[in-house]
């Protein structure tokens, strides 16, 4: 059952990476991150619950915290995006780069 | 100890007086010319006077003068002293060195009169004194080669003199170029000679002590490396280029350094290493020849020159061929003898030469100077001697060097050399008297701008008189002399079965040969103007070429590979391979640049891209370990 | 003082400070220059107090009872936190003139500065995987802000975005990681992972290894290993200058502490795995920094690309450690703090220079501040000597330390290679010299308006001056063998 | 055996619905699956007895974050024309998919070779507010501040980026 | 503080303060005198005390970097005397000449520096000293290329730079590497050279290690094909750098290979001598042709000092009591020469402002004085006898007869070569119609004759009288030759 469950932990790990790389729309990369500790966290309640120790809860528990503050800078990088150009493609931020030279 | 002083003296002389005139002119402070001539003749008159002396004391008394100055290096075995030693031979050299640099320096006074580098002149003179008598005076050859190469870079200085004109000192560097190669030669037979025998001292006596040491073939080697040297000083076929070209010099220049002393260094080093070519005779064998055929060669050429200069240039090529070919088969005493009596009566034509061309404006070309006898009468019977020497007439004094080589080369075993040496006398009678007729007995076109200086003609008229009398020196048997030169220096001559029948007969038909050309040139030259219709093209008029070949084989190619050099290799090849590392190197760098492209889902993609290499990497390694 | 003292005081004082700050900005007797002393002071203090940490070995857990054995106070620690604290202050410093020049520096800043501080002393003091990637992300985070704290410019809040998303996405590698070794060990604690790493074989470390991969891979994103450091130039550029120092000379520091406390608490199979991927990767984050480099017109993407080469010497210096003894471990301590020192000094020159705007300081806008203001000029000169390993700059010493210690461990083609890419950046940093001085000026004189910044500019200087060639027998200041002494001892206090 | 079972269709759904995720062309529609990812994997997450972190999933995750996001879709009032084209969207997934391939297999490949432990404690109480929280508190204290402080910093932070000027 | 540590670091604190000082050019160009005739006192001072034995003299040392066994470790011996005497010598003699020329204050500054820099580097007996000074001294020449030179500056300056500078990293490689291998097998760092010569390396190593050091000393020499960024960074060059690099810099790199090569890798450099004497050949000719077309005079000064420098190569690698001797002598003469041929080209470009041979001519005319020195030193550049170069040249050639009788003959070219392009440029530029450009030529000024007059004197001195200039360089040519088989390849 855990390396079930750490397969698909991997499997959704990959599916985010996929959707990050990807897609333009900078919300749905941003899912895509979240994705990605999600299936993280799958795998330690599932490790967790195998040994029988709370620790991969609390683990998981202070992962989520960091999605959550994660999720606030995206919000404020949405509103400073979307100020600035008033689209959230991530193919039009590329003024920076060796274009110029 | 007062001898070593005398030595002393004899060198330094002329040294400080160069240094003192040097002196005064870079400081431009004195101007008066006295003043020069004074140094410059006291310098070189007090050498000249002891050098008398040594060479008196030196016969009469068989004395040998040894200074030891100083030790010059000292590297383990390798020690060079700087020692002077007047032994018979060095003795020999000063008697007319010395003296004619003196009557020289006396017709220079005259020549360069109110000249503006009459002090230039005349430190470079000095300072040509100084290095003849080290060249001279050295007890060993590497001392030798400095006083050597010293004469050659004084000789480079005086051909160039006239700087304004930039030929000049072309030819100043044409004459040190080709008289370096000589020396190329040279220095790489002082070193294989070091190599081979040098831990054993570097003195003359010390190389001639262990000369068995060394195996043939490196002996046939450095002897004739040393001829090589020789050649270039003395300036034989090949290396002759540079005597005609030196002509751009003063003509006192001429008459001391390229007719009387520097170029004859050359027959004095070969003298020098005489029990070296003793052993080597199949090199001495070869010097013979080159003396033959560059003094048929010079003499044939000298038949189509016009400029007077030109004409004894060609004539002392010649005339040193003679010692040469002497000196190959081995009678060292007799081209001596021979170069004794050259030094002055070729130094009295040379300054005959000189006194018209002050004479009549610096005009040098005999086509422009013809019939002047009654302009200069003096000077024509000096010149005339002077060509009547050269000729070999008796009782001149070449007439007794001269026949002497001639009958020692019938001697030998060697009859094409004779034939050779035959043939170049009479040549040499045929442009001498084509000189005289042509300057001296025809209408006269031109008319002297000055009358020749005092100065000049007395020591003109003391060389005329060396030229007729220096013959005694060395009088043969036959006519009741003894030889005394010879014995003097007891060199160690070969001695050729000669009968008096024989040298008697060989006189007598080489004397009618040689009124026979002279009444042939008479009649081509004298009162007409065949001189003018002479074509001046040809094999001959044009030096058989040799310029022109050097000019195709050595200095055309040098500079194709200078261009080769510097554009392609180094800078087509090297430097450009080596930009354009740096070039592609930046090219790579746009290349690279092209993946920062902005984007940061390329980014991701990257890292993406490295994550899954790693775990592959990963992968095979774990798959490999277990 | 003792011990634990300083490993509280240390954190504690930059958090107090930090939150003074924040609370002190909504008041109105709030000012930039207040605000910006405060921050200074908090610096200064702390750094006294953690200097007192270096010098002796020594190690301890921190309150093991309450804290779990997770962090870990000993000299290793001490020093690094030393380093970051200085680093901030001096970077700081020197930014005066920056800052005084901007608008954007709102008390929430100097918040942010002393947070991400704060992240880093708690990161080198952390001895488990969690509270470690907690702590890089307090102070990534404040990182990320501060890189887009000029809402004004486009480039800076691209920059906040490339930085955010990408350190997101390297930050899930750390954790999956972390997963992993969790999933063997059961625990994440780094003494009880070297422990069972010494107790089993290879077999029971698949894992381990492959999490100790991903980690990894966090960690070249951090310090802009190629590939993964494609941001480094994007967001250096975007990021105002000081902030860029910051970054480059001590965020990069701190990362590098973590590694090596990971790498020599976990050695076995970091030489048996990851030694020869590690030599890759210098040997291609090397080549590719300086071919970025070269290429570059503005002496700010040229600094940020050769930071890229630097972290390849420093990977050479990884691939060279072989256990606690060799000479590489102090060598890359040493070889950070030369780095450190010669970065912050070029971009705070380079921020001084800038007047505030984000303009980039091009080659050409160097142009004739030899002659116009010979001082900066030959500060700048001194840190490009010292970044291109110039022998008497403390960069030379640092190099040399890097070379030996690679060919001791047997890599002599791998130090033969850092030296050509050396050559090579001897390029890019000459050529700023040679804007300084020959090229002729526009006639732009820098105002020596702001002592502070230049005196620390000066001292910084001086520094790398003394770094290179100084020794204890003139002055009796402590010289190379000091330094030398205390990497030694920071290197030896982690198996104390 | 059930426990098996439900697995696989929690799993399955949750696959099923990322993908959708991150193929739906329309923000909002990747919002709506996602949910149902977040959803599916608490559920998994209350299979194994983590009944806490199955609540907190839900409302943190499904509740909180996903709230925000449509809260900020809404907000910036996006839309389908402000839209990114995304022409090669289904070339990009492809070629990502492909290249991201190696790396899952080999991770998998590790997973099941691994010696990893299986089923060794069985603890009743795990997952229960009480056993986290005490864990949290007794063991994880110092990264449970440091998670205070790193929420704080992502506050003040994203305060500083997005007030607007004053 | 020992006598040669004054000599070294004089200059180079001197140096520091007057960049931070503000004070008028003139006196900086005051203190440079003073602290330059101080240097030339002190070296005299040296000279008179040096006895005359193999053995380093005068030596200090102090730990420097502890942990590795660096130390601040120098002396003097018969090698080093003769690089830091000519050092001392010609540069207050430079100054002077240049006096009135330069009236910038970083050109003395720079001057000063890189004087401390070459008395490091040939005073310097630890690895890392001697490196820390080997690149220290590359940075005034740097910066006065660029700030002082002409043309392509820019461009030229950092080539230079960088070629040195790569050599200069292959040798610290080379350094480090045998100074691990040392610690390999006596478990302890050093970098001092006399400890290092204990070391027993396998050949593969010992070649390796021997071209990194070859590589940074070619490209200082420099010898074939490392010589590209030469003529065009003498022709960029202000007058006192290129005096600097051609006279000082230059014959350091020769002299680091006695000093470094032969000390530590002495079987090595035997076992590949043959190649260098080949490449050394091959220099002295390729050089002497290549310079035959130059038409600019800095140009073709360079392609002759690189000429000359191959052949001091030529002679190191022949191995030979002689031909060391004889190389360190033409370091010495050719130094004194060269520094006054590229002194009298500064001046004649600062009276004609040209370079260019063709458009120079008739100078001997209006200057006599600036042509007799112009022409003494182009000839004894060339080897004319009573010259310092003629003793060289024959110490050399001698020594490679003693080698090889082939190698000799082409060793003896050496007094063929020079001419080739020497005497047609002093034709061209000295003699002739006077030109456009040397109409007003100004002879030679009272503080030129000063320095120069010197300069000839020693030149001559060391011509006439060379043994006691060699007695101090003999002995420790001997301890490096006595004892070792003389090979002859024949």
């Amino acid at each position: 059952m855990l390396k079930a469950y750490m397969i698909l932990s991997i499997i959704l790990f990959s599916i985010g990476v996929i959707g990050l790389i990807s897609r333009r729309n900078i919300i749905v990369i941003y899912m895509s991150i979240e994705l990605l500790l999600n299936a993280v966290n799958l795998s330690l309640i599932a490790i967790s619950g195998d040994i029988g120790n709370a620790s991969g809860h609390v683990m998981s528990l202070m992962i989520i915290a960091i999605a959550a503050s994660e999720a606030a800078l995206f919000m404020s990088l949405f509103v400073v995006l979307f100020r600035k150009k008033g689209s959230l493609d991530a193919n039009i931020f590329d003024i920076l780069g060796n274009k110029d030279d | 100890m007062t001898n070593n002083i005398l030595l002393n003296i004899l060198l330094l002389a002329p040294l400080t007086s160069a240094l003192l005139i040097f002196l005064l002119n870079i400081s431009r402070r004195y101007t008066k010319q006295t003043l020069y001539t004074l140094l410059a003749l006291s310098g070189s008159g007090l050498s000249a006077m002891i050098a008398l002396y040594i060479s008196y004391t030196s016969y009469f008394e068989q004395k040998l003068f040894v200074s030891n100055l100083f030790t010059w290096l000292n590297i383990g075995d390798f020690t060079i002293e700087v020692t002077l030693k007047a032994d018979a031979l060095s003795s020999f050299m000063l008697l007319f060195v010395a003296p004619v640099s003196f009557l020289i320096h006396i017709y220079a006074t005259g020549y360069m009169d109110k000249d503006k580098s009459y002090g230039r002149f005349f430190t470079y003179f000095n300072l040509f004194i100084f290095f003849m008598f080290l060249l001279v005076l050295a007890d060993n050859p590497i001392i030798m080669f400095v006083g050597w190469e010293g004469v050659g870079l004084i000789s480079y200085l005086l051909i160039g003199f006239y700087f304004d004109d930039i030929q000049n000192t072309y030819a100043g560097n044409k004459a040190f170029i080709v008289n370096r190669v000589g020396d190329f030669g040279f220095l790489s037979a002082l070193m294989l000679l070091f190599v081979e025998i040098g831990h054993g001292g570097f003195s003359y006596d010390a190389i001639f002590f262990n000369l068995s040491l060394i195996d043939t073939p490196m002996l046939s080697l450095i002897a004739l490396l040393l001829f090589v040297g020789a050649m270039g000083k003395s300036a034989q076929l090949p290396l002759f280029v540079w005597l005609p070209d030196a002509m751009a010099g003063p003509t006192p220049v001429s008459a001391l350094i390229h007719a009387a002393t520097m170029v004859t260094a050359g027959i004095y080093m070969v003298a020098r290493f005489a029990p070296l070519y003793n052993i080597a005779s199949d090199v001495s064998l070869f010097i013979a020849y080159i003396g033959g055929l560059s003094a048929l060669f010079a003499a044939i050429v000298a038949t189509r020159q016009y400029d007077i200069k030109k004409i004894l240039a060609y004539s002392t090529i010649s005339q040193l061929g003679f010692m040469f070919m002497a000196l190959g088969v081995g009678a060292y005493s007799t081209a001596l003898f021979h170069m004794f009596t050259h030094a002055f009566f070729k130094g009295l034509l040379f300054m005959g030469a000189g006194a018209i061309i002050v004479a009549f404006g610096h005009k040098q070309d005999i086509r422009e100077l013809r019939g002047i006898r009654r302009s200069v009468p003096t000077i024509f019977i000096m010149m005339l001697i002077g060509s009547l020497t050269i000729s070999a007439i008796p009782p001149l004094s070449a007439f007794f060097s001269k026949d002497a080589i001639m009958g020692i080369l019938y001697a030998s075993d060697h009859l094409d050399l004779f034939f050779i040496a035959l043939l170049s006398s009479l040549f040499t009678v045929f442009y001498m008297f084509r000189m005289i007729f042509v300057l001296f007995f025809s209408e006269n076109t031109t008319e002297p701008s000055k009358n020749s200086v005092k100065s000049m003609n007395y020591p003109m008229a003391i060389l005329t008189l060396l030229s007729v009398f220096a013959g005694m020196l060395n009088l043969p048997e036959i006519f009741g002399g003894n030889l005394m030169m010879s014995s003097w220096l007891d060199l160690a001559d070969k001695h050729f079965v000669f009968s008096h029948a024989n040298e008697i007969f060989l006189m007598s038909v080489n004397t009618i040969l040689i009124c026979f050309i002279l009444y042939y040139a008479y009649k081509r030259y004298a009162y007409k103007d065949t001189i003018l219709k002479e074509s001046t093209t040809g094999l001959v008029a044009n030096k058989f070429y040799i310029d022109a070949l050097y000019q195709l084989i050595i200095v055309k190619p040098l500079y194709a590979l200078s261009f080769f050099f510097d554009r392609k290799i180094s800078h087509d090849l090297i430097d450009t391979s080596i930009n354009s590392m740096a070039l592609n190197y930046k090219k790579l760098g746009k290349l690279f640049a092209f993946f920062e492209n902005g984007n940061v889902r390329f980014y991701a993609l990257y890292m993406l891209i490295g994550l899954v290499l790693g775990f592959i990497y990963l992968f095979l390694l774990l798959k490999a370990m277990l | 003082m003792t011990n634990t003292f300083i490993a509280l005081a240390v954190p504690a004082l930059l958090l107090l400070s930090a939150i003074f700050i924040l609370l002190f900005g909504f008041s109105s007797y709030y000012s930039k220059n207040r605000g910006y002393y405060i921050t200074l002071v908090t610096l200064f203090i702390t750094f006294c107090i953690s200097v007192n940490g270096v010098g002796d070995i020594h190690s301890a857990e921190v309150f093991p009872h309450i804290f779990n054995a997770m962090v870990v106070y000993d000299t290793f620690s001490a020093t690094f936190i030393s380093l970051f604290l200085l680093g901030g202050f001096l970077s700081l410093a020197i930014a005066k003139s920056f800052i005084d020049k901007t608008n954007f520096f709102v008390p929430e800043s100097f918040v942010l500065f002393l947070f991400s501080l704060f992240g880093m002393v708690v990161l080198t003091m952390a001895n488990e995987l969690l509270t470690a990637f907690i702590a890089l992300e307090i102070a990534s985070m404040a990182v990320y802000v501060l890189v887009g704290l000029n809402r004004e410019s486009l480039k800076a809040s691209e920059a906040f975005f490339k930085y955010l998303l990408l350190g997101s996405f390297s930050a899930s590698f750390y954790l999956l990681g972390m997963m992993l070794i969790y999933a063997q060990v059961k625990s994440t604690n780094l003494n009880v992972i070297a422990e069972y790493i010494l107790n089993n074989d290879l077999n029971s470390q698949l894992l381990i290894v492959a999490g100790s991969m991903l980690i990894m891979i966090t960690i070249m994103f951090k310090i802009a290993a190629v590939p993964f450091g494609a941001w480094v130039l994007d967001v250096y550029e975007g990021a105002s200058l000081p902030i860029t120092a910051y970054m480059a000379a001590v965020f990069k520091i701190s990362v590098f502490a973590f590694i090596i406390r990971m790498f020599l608490t976990n050695n076995d199979f970091v030489q048996l795995v990851f030694d020869p991927l590690i030599i890759l990767g210098a040997v291609i984050t090397m080549i590719g920094g300086s071919l970025l480099a070269v290429i570059q017109s503005s002496v700010k993407k040229m600094l940020a690309a050769s930071s890229v080469v630097h972290s390849g010497y420093m990977m050479i210096a990884l691939a060279s450690i072989e256990d606690i003894d060799s000479s590489a471990s102090s060598a890359i301590i040493f070889y950070l703090f030369s780095y450190f020192i010669s970065a912050i000094g070029a971009f705070g020159v380079l921020s001084y220079i800038s007047k505030g705007t984000d303009k980039l300081i091009s080659f050409d806008d160097l142009n004739g501040l030899g002659k116009n203001s010979p001082i900066i000029a030959v500060s700048l000169t001194i840190f490009m000597l010292s970044l291109a390993g110039f022998p008497s700059t403390i960069g030379f010493i640092g190099k040399f330390y890097i070379f030996t210690s690679a060919i001791e461990s047997g890599y002599t083609p791998l130090a033969l290679f850092g030296a050509i890419t050396a050559f090579i950046s001897i390029y890019y940093y000459f050529k700023v010299i040679v804007h300084l001085y020959f090229k002729e000026s526009t006639d732009v004189k820098v105002q020596y308006g702001y002592k502070v910044s230049l005196a620390f500019i000066m001292i910084s200087a001086f520094i790398v001056l003394w770094g290179g060639v100084g020794t204890s027998l003139i002055f009796n200041i402590p010289g190379i063998n000091a330094l030398n002494e205390l990497s030694k001892y920071a290197i030896q206090s982690l198996v104390f | 055996m059930e426990n098996e079972i439900v697995f696989s269709v929690l799993a399955v759904v949750a696959v099923v619905s990322a993908i959708v995720m991150i193929s739906a062309h329309r923000p909002i529609d990747s919002a709506l699956s996602f949910i149902v990812t977040l959803i599916s994997v608490a559920a998994l997450f209350g299979l194994v007895n983590a009944t806490f972190l199955f609540v907190v999933q839900i409302i943190i995750y499904a509740g909180a974050i996903l709230t925000l996001i449509l809260f900020i879709i809404m907000f910036l009032n996006i839309k389908d024309e402000n839209l990114p084209e995304e022409k090669y969207k289904n070339r990009w997934l492809l070629v990502t998919s492909i290249l991201i391939l190696p790396f899952s297999v080999i991770l998998i490949n590790l997973i099941l070779g691994s010696d990893i432990a299986v089923n060794s404690v069985i603890n009743e109480n795990l997952g229960t507010i009480k056993d986290v929280g005490l864990t949290l508190f007794s063991q994880w204290i110092l990264p449970f501040e440091l998670v205070s402080i790193l929420l704080l910093v992502a506050l003040v932070g994203s305060v500083t980026l997005s007030k607007r000027k004053d | 503080m020992n006598i040669l540590s004054i000599i070294i670091f004089l200059p180079i604190i001197t140096a520091v303060i007057l960049f931070f000082v503000r004070i008028h050019v003139n006196t900086i160009k005051i203190i440079y005198m003073i602290v330059t005739s101080i240097i030339a006192l002190l070296t005299l001072k040296l000279y008179i005390n040096f006895e005359q034995i193999s053995s380093m003299q005068f030596e200090e040392i102090h730990r420097w970097i502890s942990e590795y066994g660096i130390n601040y470790h120098i002396g003097v011996d018969g090698v080093s005397l003769g690089i830091v005497m000519m050092n001392a010598i010609l540069m207050p003699l430079v100054a002077i000449a240049l006096y009135k020329q330069r009236d910038k204050r970083g050109y003395w500054i720079n001057l000063l520096f890189v004087q401390g820099g070459i008395m490091g580097v040939a005073l310097s007996l630890d690895l890392m000293l001697f490196y820390l000074f080997w690149e220290i001294m590359l940075l005034p020449i740097f910066l006065m290329i660029g700030f002082f030179g002409y043309g392509n500056k820019n461009f030229i300056t950092m080539k230079f730079n960088i070629y040195t500078i790569f050599g200069s990293l292959m040798m610290l490689i080379s350094i480090l590497y045998i100074a691990v291998q040392y610690k390999i097998q006596f478990d302890v760092y050093t970098f001092e050279l006399d400890k290092l010569q204990n070391l027993i390396l396998t050949p593969t190593q010992s070649i390796l290690v021997f071209s990194g050091f070859m590589i940074a000393f070619a490209i200082k020499i420099p010898i074939f094909p490392f010589h590209t960024w030469l003529s065009d960074t003498y022709r960029s060059a202000p007058t006192g750098a290129v005096i600097v690099m051609s006279a000082l810099m230059a014959k350091l790199g020769a002299y680091a290979i006695w000093r470094v090569l032969f000390t530590l890798l002495d079987e090595t450099s035997h076992e590949v001598a043959h190649y260098f004497i080949a490449v050394g050949l091959f220099g002295l000719i390729y050089f002497g042709i290549s310079a035959m077309r130059q038409t600019h005079l800095k140009r073709m000064f360079a392609l002759s000092s690189a000429s000359h420098l191959s052949l001091v190569v030529v002679g190191f690698f022949i191995y030979d009591v002689y031909g060391l001797i004889g190389s360190s002598y033409l370091i010495v003469a050719h130094a004194i020469s060269s520094a006054a041929l590229f002194l009298m080209a500064g001046m004649l470009y600062e009276r004609s402002k040209t370079y260019d041979i063709a458009s120079l001519g008739g100078i001997a005319t209006v200057a006599p004085r600036f042509s007799l020195f112009f022409a003494f030193f182009a000839l004894s550049i060339v080897g004319v006898p009573m010259t310092a170069g003629f003793v060289a040249e024959v110490l050399i050639v001698l020594g490679a007869f003693n080698y090889n009788i082939y190698i000799g003959f082409l060793t003896a070219t050496t007094i063929l070569i020079a001419m080739l392009f020497m005497f047609k440029m002093i034709s061209q530029v000295l003699y002739g119609k006077a030109s456009k450009a040397t109409e007003n030529f100004e002879d030679l000024r009272m503080h030129e004759l000063i320095a120069l007059i010197p300069l000839a004197l020693l030149v001559l001195a060391m011509g006439i009288f060379p043994n006691y200039f060699i007695k101090n360089i003999e002995p420790t040519a001997v301890s490096y030759t006595v004892g070792k088989k003389v090979f002859h390849h024949d």
